[in-house]
Parts: structure tokens; sequence; C-alpha cells
């Protein structure tokens, strides 16, 4: 007899949310497989998640393609990681000290919206289409996106916890350490899985739009010959890193938050 | 060999590491084919190509001397020379075909568009690559050569690769496009009307490479040693289309069939001076230079 | 006085820093700013305004209004519920991670070539700080005030429009202001395609025709236009989680 | 009637594993006042969630009036212990107490005339418009109660309702809760750690043991009904009374329950 | 010596202006146990917190050992009135108790020889590893008062630190507390609301009015040193002291000084 398989009792929570998990991405290459070949778009142009596959297929055995991932992935880790660090640090101390919040909140108000596009002529003007053009709007891309965690999240400090840790006289870098940091963490990590999904977009704008070596190139050249199928796969490719990138942070989030209310509980639906 | 600080970079036996900005597309199939050739290394010039996306890219990074030289569409050219952006052309880069309806770009509709001729361009939306560039500036002189009215023509900017999809729904009356796109626009059964290229000039001289005016004053005996490789590679690939469609595939990703089947631009070894002449009346028609006019003789060498 | 010196000063000293060092700059790319100021008058002209930055400015609050919404809406449903959030994460991150210029394309294939296509391109990129932080704001409420609305059955909207969503209030409100710099960022890269006006088409036109004086004052503008938004945008957190930083300050200050 | 059977709570996260509750059984007649009693850390809160229908027990079942409860019944009120988190930041204390009554689909003259006579009964008058994290520890206990009072529930649950207010505050309050029963009949449930208190108060005492937790004994207060701080607390079965519970509490943190006789 | 002088606090919020402490001065000798009462809002929180140096006055002076107060003195630990919110979610009880040992740069040994001391003193042996919010309101504020008692501090500042613990374990945390004062001197400011307990736990009662708050009466409290629950609580001494504490919160809760003599 057929059992609905969320009720299987064979199945653990996690194989369940698992499950859940590939629903989705199921569902969306469905959905990519109908659309052309029931007519609804030109499939010239956006062709069936098949020939999309097929086409990914093939370039997964050229060593090309790996060099670009390799590139594209390098930028990212290297531009993240530059950008996390810098935007946790600065957070930290200007969250914490109130006279540079205040005197800086209306400079990063001013240079936060300047688009990191605009800075390509800067960025080839600096470094040609090496790695540093990437790295250069990557990691001012990022750096925002943690810099503005960051602050919120040390503006989150419950006042008793703070007066706790001065009652017993903790040092700043004691408070920080042990309050501070804690209490932003969970806002440190929300910076860091958005910080990594943007340093992705722009690790790969930045190839397709520089053309610096990696996965945007490849994009490029193929939109440019009119591969569309690669360069759906390419798009998707891209896509799947990101998830990968997600997945990643989250198992860590998860460990490192036991304590934390959105992970000790759920709330109830 | 040379010694100057924004020259390429010299390695120890005597040879310039050297390199060009190019956009991935046919045009810089030559330079591509005379790498793989040789005639760059018989030089001493060891090459590298860095792909940009347009002259945006690609200038900036000539003027600071991260590569020395680049590849660009002449009326860019001629607009950065208006406002004095530091740069000289060093060889021809692609030509029109010159021969109407054989061009390796042109402006395409729909089969059962109304559209029937340029003149008919008129009053419609048109899609090219680059608002106030080579496309406008040709596909009005089209449609004037065609008794019709260019004024009103909206052009919309939408990247050649974009257009196809763009044409087929409907959202532009007519599309600009160069090879691949055109093959693919036709392949859908699309139709020609406008060869702007072959109406705006006999001849004429699309793009070129180009140098800052810095490395062409410090170095000109390596801009004289890429001239002549850029030169032969364009006389070669003139004379072996066949090789040209084999090394399209290196460096693009246009199939196999598209690659035989599309139309190849001409590789002359010489700036079409008269050509780029009318490319500067016509940009300075559309007013795509502001006040000032191009200063063709100090762009060309 | 004091607010006006907080402000105003660091914003003055880099610029002082940026006339002072680039004073006698014979890089093409990057002039002088005193011919970058002279520039910014001369281009930005009231015409210029209403011509080119009304439009973007529309584009943007729409998009910017639009993620909104769907942002918070998206991320309550997906914070409250784990079956939700373990079937749409795939996707989300899925879409979230391809960089809005190679979607736009797919996007014009939709959503024609239209504002539509660039308020889509803004919703696209911008929703996701405030999808993200939704989420995990609403996961993060309190199980104290959760259970006290339980027990006396405040339940259906009034749960989530008087506890859950004032709960979750200030991390929406750190993804809201997210958004907002992000939407500028877009609105610029959707006015690189198939736009005839706007102020992004703008800059990437003077960034085309070498204009680069011109360039940098647009990007000027663009900075001026976050900053005012910015601050727009303080003013009205301010008021609406007055209980949340009355809450902080209390004991500090007072 | 609220009927709680085998209730049995293990807590597990991670490894941990914690036997809140063993084996539970008890009865509230509808419109009684009972106190429960029993050491920190026995399981008393954890009790009343279940019993609020906001943690599922692992064994066992609470009935109301021979329902099962799944979710929190309807005309049901609590006042948590941790008063200070129950509250909710965003609201001002009128609006706080407000809220449930406004899901009550009160009118709001109702709502207004609710809110100022409960606030005025706990001694809050002149405090509407404050935050409830401008208020002191006891005050916003007091707001926690008046949320719970104004609510006119038919079930009260309440959690250490007076552990931060002082003494003379305490008395009023208590007085206060015996009238709203008497007035109302409502059914209460009232957890204490003050003996005297649950004396005072209740018409039954309940006794739970250390953990493992079962009931340890039950008694029922049979002094008149007619309570008054003065007199009541100078009765000597209220001195009689309370030693009896203080020393089954005794036996209880001693583990076993106590051989004396009961009273 | 700690000595406070004419002491004002006025909390403003927008419009709302609360005048917190009017005009408070007394002193606490070195190795003194003083008792704060008073009714419920009527300031000892924020008292403390500006002896501790964590709240600004609006006027007047604390001064521990002549030296005037602006941020918390060394050796100075504090119960907080809100435990719950004290203790930080994301350490287990043991680090929670340990890191301000740490802070203070005590050798491992010691660290845990402290800890395990004091948690077994408040009855939690064994709890070490959980999270604070693993533990019932009782646990969570003897961790608390376990965090304190740990850091062996010369001055001991506690806000109704009992609030949430049953009557038996009460009787054991007063008795750790008079312990831990005889043994190491340490000065002890202890607020509380039952009159009982600061009769039978401190040296000195001060007794502050209600808001517009001042000192209401001070008095000694002459029973002997050694004290035991039960035969101290049975002393007429006793319950002559705690009617008169009584009798001048009530007068407090009036608004004026009572009338009575002193006793
Ligand atoms: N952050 C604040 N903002 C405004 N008013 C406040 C603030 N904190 C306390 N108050 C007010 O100050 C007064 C004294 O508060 P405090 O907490 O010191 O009282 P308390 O004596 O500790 O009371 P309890 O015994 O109930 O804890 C109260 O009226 C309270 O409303
Ligand atoms: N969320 C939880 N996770 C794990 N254990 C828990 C949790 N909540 C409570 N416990 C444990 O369950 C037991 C009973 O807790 P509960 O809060 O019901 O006690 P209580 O009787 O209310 O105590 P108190 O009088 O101190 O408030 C305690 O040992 C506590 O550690
Ligand atoms: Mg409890
Ligand atoms: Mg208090």
């Amino acid at each position: 007899m057929w059992r609905s398989c969320s009720h299987d009792p064979g199945l653990s929570v996690k194989q369940r949310t698992g499950l859940l998990g590939l629903a989705g991405p199921a569902g969306l290459l469905v959905l990519v497989e109908a659309l052309p070949r029931l007519g609804l778009v030109n499939d010239a142009y956006l062709p069936p998640a098949s020939r999309i596959a097929a086409a990914l297929g093939d370039e997964l055995g050229t060593a090309q393609f790996w060099q670009a991932v390799g590139d594209t992935l390098l930028g990212w880790a290297i531009g993240l990681t530059i950008a996390v660090t810098a935007g946790v640090v600065v957070g930290i101390v200007i969250g914490a000290v109130p006279v540079l919040r205040e005197a800086t909140a209306s400079t990063i108000e001013f240079l936060r919206p300047i688009p990191s596009v605009a800075l390509i002529p800067l960025a080839v003007l600096l470094y040609g289409t090496d790695l540093g053009s990437t790295l250069l709007l990557v990691v001012y891309a990022a750096f925002w996106q943690v810099l503005v965690q960051v602050l919120y999240g040390v503006a989150d400090v419950d006042p008793i916890a703070d007066e706790t840790a001065r009652s017993f006289r903790f040092g700043p870098w004691a408070r920080v350490r042990h309050v501070l940091w804690p209490t932003a963490l969970p806002y440190v990590f929300t910076g860091v899985r958005l910080a990594a999904s943007v340093a992705l977009v722009l690790a790969v704008t930045a190839e397709l739009v520089i053309g610096a070596p990696g996965l945007g190139r490849s994009i490029a050249v193929a939109q440019s010959s009119g591969a569309v199928p690669l360069m759906y796969a390419l798009i998707a490719v891209t896509g799947l890193l990101g998830v990968a990138i997600n997945l990643a942070a989250r198992v860590f989030e998860r460990r490192s938050l036991a304590w934390h209310q959105s992970v000790r509980g759920e709330v109830p639906a | 060999g040379s010694s100057g600080g924004s020259g390429g970079d010299t390695g120890g036996d005597g040879v310039d590491k050297v390199k060009v900005g190019v956009i991935p597309i046919v045009d810089v199939a030559p330079i591509y084919l005379g790498q793989q050739k040789g005639f760059f290394s018989n030089r001493d010039i060891e090459l590298t190509m860095e792909s940009g996306q347009g002259g945006a890219a690609i200038v900036p990074g000539v003027v600071s001397g991260q590569f020395q030289f680049g590849f660009s569409n002449m009326t860019s050219l001629l607009i950065a020379q208006t406002k004095n952006v530091p740069i000289k052309t060093v060889a021809a880069g692609v030509a029109s075909t010159g021969e109407a309806g054989k061009d390796f770009g042109g402006v395409m509709v729909t089969a059962d568009s109304p559209i029937k001729t340029a003149a008919d361009l008129a009053g419609k939306k048109v899609s090219v690559n680059t608002l106030k560039n080579i496309g406008d500036t040709t596909v009005r002189e089209s449609v004037r050569k065609a008794g019709g009215d260019p004024r009103n023509i909206t052009f919309v900017e939408m990247p050649f690769p974009n257009a196809p999809a763009a044409l087929a729904d409907g959202q532009v009356d007519a599309s600009w496009v160069v090879e691949p796109q055109l093959s693919e626009v036709k392949a859908a059964g699309g139709r020609l009307v406008a060869s702007n290229y072959v109406d705006a000039a006999p001849d004429l001289t699309v793009a070129a490479y180009f140098t800052s005016a810095k490395l062409a004053g410090e170095d000109a005996d390596l801009v004289k040693r890429f001239t002549e490789a850029v030169n032969e590679s364009l006389t070669y690939a003139g004379s072996h289309p066949d090789e040209v469609r084999a090394v399209l595939g290196s460096y693009t990703k246009i199939d196999e069939k598209t690659r035989g089947a599309i139309t190849l631009p001409k590789w002359p070894t010489e700036i079409n001076q008269a050509s780029v002449d009318t490319l500067a009346k016509l940009g300075a028609q559309d007013g795509i230079f502001g006040d000032a006019t191009p200063d063709v003789a100090k762009l060309l060498p | 006085m004091r607010r006006a010196a907080y402000v105003l000063g660091l914003p003055v000293v880099l610029l002082a820093a940026w006339f002072v060092l680039s004073a006698g700059s014979e890089n093409f790319y990057a002039p002088p700013l005193r011919q970058i100021l002279e520039s910014f008058g001369e281009t930005w002209t009231l015409d210029r305004l209403g011509a080119d930055v009304v439009p973007s400015l529309l584009r943007l609050l729409a998009g910017y209004a639009l993620a909104a919404v769907l942002g918070v809406a998206a991320g309550v449903v997906i914070g409250l519920n784990r079956r939700v959030r373990a079937t749409v994460e795939p996707v989300l991150e899925f879409f979230r991670a391809i960089p809005p210029p190679v979607l736009v394309p797919v996007i014009m294939l939709f959503a024609g070539i239209g504002d539509g296509m660039k308020v889509i391109v803004i919703v696209f990129g911008c929703v996701w700080p405030v999808l993200l932080n939704t989420v995990e704001g609403v996961r993060a409420v309190d199980g104290v005030q959760l259970d006290t609305a339980r027990a006396y059955g405040i339940g259906g909207p009034a749960r989530l429009t008087r506890v859950i969503l004032p709960a979750a209030s200030p991390q929406i409100a750190a993804g809201l202001r997210q958004a907002l710099s992000i939407a500028i960022i877009l609105m610029v890269i959707s006015e690189m395609f198939a736009a005839s006006n706007g102020l992004g088409f703008t800059i990437v036109q003077f960034q085309r025709s070498f204009a680069i004086p011109e360039m940098w004052s647009g990007i000027i503008l663009l900075g001026l236009l976050g900053f005012v938004l910015s601050l727009l945008f303080r003013l009205v957190e301010g008021r609406a989680l007055r209980w949340y930083h009355g809450l902080r300050e209390a004991q500090r200050r007072s | 009637m609220l009927e709680v059977t085998s209730l049995k709570k293990v807590y597990r996260s991670g490894e941990r594993e914690v036997e809140a509750l063993r084996d539970l059984t008890f009865t509230v007649d509808n419109g009684d006042l009972v106190c429960l009693v029993g050491p920190s850390g026995c399981g008393k809160t954890t009790l009343l969630r279940c019993i609020a229908g906001l943690l599922e027990p692992t064994a066992g079942t609470v009935r109301l009036d021979g329902h099962p409860v799944s979710g929190p019944p309807p005309g049901l009120a609590m006042v948590f212990q941790e008063y200070g988190r129950s509250l909710f930041p965003w609201m001002s204390v009128r609006d706080n107490v407000e809220l449930p009554l406004k899901q009550k689909k009160l009118p709001r003259e109702r709502r207004t005339a609710l809110v100022e006579e409960t606030l005025d009964a706990v001694g809050l008058a002149g405090t509407e418009k404050a935050y409830p994290w401008q208020l002191s520890g006891g005050m916003q206990q007091r707001v926690a109660i008046a949320r719970a009072v104004a609510y006119e529930p038919s079930t009260l649950l309440m959690d250490e309702p007076f552990a931060a207010v002082d003494a003379q505050t305490r008395a009023d309050l208590e007085d206060l809760v015996r009238a709203l029963w008497q007035r109302l009949r409502v059914t209460v449930l009232f957890i204490t750690h003050d003996i005297d208190e649950a004396v005072y108060l209740g018409r039954r005492v309940v006794m739970l043991s250390s953990s493992p937790t079962v009931v340890q004994d039950e008694i029922t207060i049979d002094l008149p009904a007619e309570r008054d701080q003065l007199h009541t607390r100078a009765d000597p079965r209220f001195t009689e009374l309370r030693t009896h519970v203080y020393e089954q509490i005794q036996a209880a943190k001693r583990g076993r329950p106590s051989t004396e006789a009961a009273v």
C-alpha cells in the first residue's frame, strides 16, 4: 500500500527535511522543462532543462570549465575573507564606541549605496582584468553587508547582560568577547550569508563585465556566441555554487548557535 | 626590446610581454590566428589576450598601462579622441565587406514584419548594442539613404545576444545585430532590411587596434612590431577563411554549424580614412560628440 | 550643533583630502575633484534631474517597495514554517546566487524591456536581505512572548501584526536598510539594459563616452541620493522602532 | 473540571535528558482555587505549561471539562513566571493589557473600563502610557497580573505571580485574587513558594515532590471562606495547616513522603 | 565604607519624567550587612544600579572607601533582579559562573574548585553543563547567586535574589549569605520584599519611602550574631523588630513617616 512518505516512521526528521529540500529544485526543473516544451516560451531563448543538463554534461568534461570555476571560487573566497574580517572588526569597533558610530554614520551611508559597478573603471585602471579587479568589487560590495549586520547586532545587546559584564568589571576586550560577540553572532551569520552570495554575484558580474577569468567570462562568451543552453548551464552552476555555499554556512551556523532561540526552538506555526 | 616602464615587460631573453584587451567576438579572430601562427612570437612579442566587454572596460586598461594594446570600434575611438583621451590607433581591426545584403552585420526584422525597406524603419523601435555609437549613426544613414526620416526612430539599447529574443517577442520592431546573432535571426526566419555598414561608407573600417599615446611615444619599436604582426595576421585571416572559422572555436562557444555559416568580415590592413571621416561626420550630425569635432588625423597613425 | 558636527565632520575631512590629493592629477580617469565639482553643476541641471533622476527614482521606489512587501511576507511564511523553509530554501539560495545581470535576458523574456523589467530586476536583487532577515527575525522571537500570545488566544492576523512582526522588526529593519542600498545598485544595473533614460543609464553613457568628470559627478550624485534615502529611512525607522531604541538606551543614558 | 492524568514530561536536548514530571494525577473542580507548592525546579512551571496547552506532555493527558487540551483552551489566562519577557516591549502598558481583550472582540468602552479598573486594582493607575521596560520589576509583574485579570478568564493559571512585589502589595494582591475568585467563580491554579500564601489563598493545596515529580500530598484548607490578612493568619488552624504543608515540603525535599499523620 | 549622599535620580524618556529617587543619604560600614526594604517601584533597583556605578545619578554622590564611584568598583559583585536576562544564554551554567573568575585571572584549579563549591552550595550540583534556559526560574536565579558568590567580592549587592526560590531553599540561601558574610566579612547590601527575611538576615535594615523616595527609617537589628531559622524567628525580639519594620513600610506606603516611637 502506498503511504505518504512524510508519515513514514522509517524516516528521520533530518531525512524528511532533506527530501523536502529536494522537492523545490525538482519543481524548478520540471517547470523549466515544461515551459519551452509546451511552447509557452521560445525554446531558442529558454531551452528545456534536459538540454541545459546535456550542455552542462559536455562542459563538465572540459578543463576550461574547472579552471573557470576555480578562478571564480578563488576570487570569491579571498574577497569574502577580506570583507568579512574587515566588516566584523570595523563593525565591532564602530558599534562599541558611540562617538565613532555617530561620526562615521553619514560617511557609511554615503559610501554604501555607491554601486560597485561604478567602480569598474577604477578597478580596471588599478588592476586591469586580473584577479585584483574582481577582488576590489567583491570586497567593496560584501563589506557593507557584514558591516551593517554587525552594527545592528551590536546594538541588540541586552542591557542587563551588558550591565552584568560591567558590574564584574570585564574589560573592553572581555565585553566584546563574551557579551557583544555572542549577541552579534546570529547577525554576523546572516551578514556572512548575505555577503557570501553578494560576493559570488559580484565575482561573476565582474568577470562578466570586465572580462576577468572565471565563470562570468564563460557566461559572457557563451552568450555572445549564441550558445544558449551552455549559457543557462553555466548560470545554473553559479546558482548551485550559491546553494552549496549556503548549505555549508548553515551547518556551521547550527553548530555555533545551539543556544540561540532560532535554533533551540521552532516557532510553532 | 624596450626599456620604458610603460612598455611591455621585457623578459630576460628580450621578449616583450604584451597584453591586448579584446572583445571575444568574430572581429578579433585574426589576432588569435596570428598568435597561433607565431606572427607575434616571431617579432619577440609574447601575446596575452585579455578579454573585456567593450571599450568601456578596455580603454581605461590601455590608458593606465594595464594593457599595451586594445581593440575598439571606430566611433568609440572618435568619441575618446574628442575627449582628449590619450590614445592612438596602431592597426586596422575589422572592416565591412562592402556588399549590401552580404555584410557581417545588419538590421533584421521578423519574417512577418510590415517593415520592408530601411525607409520603413522611420518611427519604429530599433535595438542597437550601444546607444550613441556606431550602430545608431550608421542605421540612421541607411534610413536616410533609403529616403526615410531617421529623426524619430526610437533606439533601444540591447546587448547583441539578447536582441534575437527581443525581436522575436515583438519587444522591438527591428534589431541591428552582427555575427553570429545575424545568422541566428536569419535561421529563425528573420529578414535583412538594411546593411548599415555598407550604406554608411564604402569599405567602412569598423574597428581598430590602438595603444596609449604614452606607449606610442616611448616605445615606437614595440608598436611597430605589433602593427606588423597584426597586419600579417589580418592578411593571413583574409586569405584563410577556413582557419578563421576553426580558430573561432578556440575562444568562443559558437557551434560548428554556425561557424561554417556566418558571414566573415573583411580584414584589410589599411584603415580607410575616408570612411572614418564619414563616421565622424555622421556622429557629429547625430550629436554624439557633443560640441566637439573629432580630429581624425590625431587619432590615426 | 553637535549632531551637525557628527554628521558632517568625517565627510568634510574626506572630501578635503580628496580635493587636495587630486588637485594635480594628470590621470585621465581620476580627474581633480575641482573639475568633478564644476561638471556637477553643469551636468545635473533641473532638466536633467527631471529627465533622468526622476524616472530612476520611481523605478527604484517601486522595486524597493515591492521587494519589501514580498520579502517580509515570504520571510514570515518561511520563518514560521519549518517545512516551507526546507522546501523553498534551496531554490531561493539558487536564485540568490545568480547575478542579476545574467538574469536580465531571462527576465526580459517574460517581462519585456519596459520599466516593468527594470523594477523586476531591482526586486530580484534586493528582496534577499529583507527575506533573510525576516526569516531570522521571526525565528528568533522570544519563546515566552509567543507562549503569552498563544495563552491569550492572540492568533491569526493579530498574532502576526501585534507580536511576531514587532518582535522581528529590529532585524527586518536591518534587512530593509541593506536592501535600500542594493536597490540603488540594481537600479544602475537594470538601466544598463534596454534603457533610454535614467541615472544609471546616464552614468554608463558618460563612462562610455569618456566624459570622466561627468561620470564621477554622477557617482557622487548616486552617493548623495543613497544618503538622502537612508536618512529618510532612519527617520522612519526611528519612529517605528522607538520602543526598541528606548529599550536599548533606557539603562544607559537616562 | 480540570483533570490531570498520569502526566509525564521529559525534556530532551542533545544528550541531556531531564525528567521534569514523572507521573502526576490530580483534579481541580470548576470554580476551585488550588495552590501548588513544591521545591524549586520540581516542574511546576512545566506542569502549568502543559495544562495551558503550551507544551506537549511526553505521556498522560490534561482534560478541561472533558475535552483533551491540545492548545490553549478558550477562556484561559496565564501569568508567566518570566513576567518581564511575557510583556511585549513594543506596546505601552495599556496596549499590553488591552490586546487580549481586543482579541476577545470586546467593545471599546468595555475594554477601556476593564483596563482602567484592573490597572487601578494592582496599583498602577497612571502608568498606562509607559512602556513595560520603563517600570520596576514589581510593576512589570503587576502589569502581567492586570492583563490576566482584565481578561476575565474562566480558568486562571498563575506562576509565582507575586514574587517581585513587596509584602504590603502582595497582601493586597492576594486579597484581589480571592475577591475576584469569589465574585466570578473562576477556576484558579496558583503556584507559589510562600507556604503562608498558599494556605491563606487556597481552598486546596497540592504539594509536589522534588524531582522525579509526583504529587506528594494534597490538603483541603478548611479555613472560613471569608479571610483577612490579620485574623486568618492569626488563626491557630492556619498555623497548623502551614506547619503541615511545611513538613510535607521538607519531606519532599528529602525525597520521600512524610510519615506523619495527615492533619 | 559606602556613603550615599543626597542621591537623586530622575528618568527622562520623551515627555515622561519619573523621579525614582529624591534625596537619599545613608552609609554602610565595611563588613556590614544591610537590608533594604521599600514598596515596589520606590527605586531600590535604581539605587543599587547607582551604587554599582552602572547608572549615573542625576544629583548626589556615591563613595566607596572615600573614592567617588563612576564605574563598577573593583571587588564588587551584583545579583540582578532580572536574573534571567543577566545570565548569558550562550554559555553553560559552569561557564556563566566561571567567566568572571577568568576575568579575575584566577588559576584554573581555583576556578574549578570555586565553581563546584558554589554551585553545590546553591543546590545546583549536576547542572554545570546545562544552558540557563534549560533551567527553571528558581534554578536560574540560583546560578546568578552562585556567580556572585564564587566571585568572592568585597562588596555584594543583591536585588531580590531569592524571589523565585521555594521557602526551604530560600532559608538555606539565607543561611548561606550569612555564613559567607561572617566568614569573608564582605559588605552586603540586600534588597528584599520579605520583611522577615530582612530582619533575619540584616545587621541593619534601611526602609525606603514610596515615591518620591527618601530614607523612611533605619534600624539596627540587635539580634545575636548567631542566628538560625528556628530559634531566631521564634525570638520575641524578632517579632518586635519585624512589626516595627512592617509598620514603617505601611506608613511609607501612606506617604509619611510613622509617628510611633522607634523600637
Ligand atoms: N528605564 C526607565 N525609564 C523610565 N522610568 C524608569 C526606568 N527604570 C525605572 N523607572 C521608574 O523608576 C521607578 C523606580 O524603579 P525601580 O526599578 O528602581 O524600583 P524598585 O524599587 O526596584 O521596584 P521593584 O521592587 O518593583 O523592583 C519606577 O517608577 C519606574 O517606573
Ligand atoms: N527547555 C528546557 N529544556 C530542558 N530542561 C528544562 C527546560 N525547561 C525546564 N527544564 C528542566 O525541567 C525541570 C523543571 O523545570 P520547571 O521550570 O518546570 O521547574 P519549576 O518547578 O517551575 O521551578 P521554579 O520554582 O524554580 O520555577 C528543571 O530541572 C529544569 O532544568
Ligand atoms: Mg517555575
Ligand atoms: Mg527592582
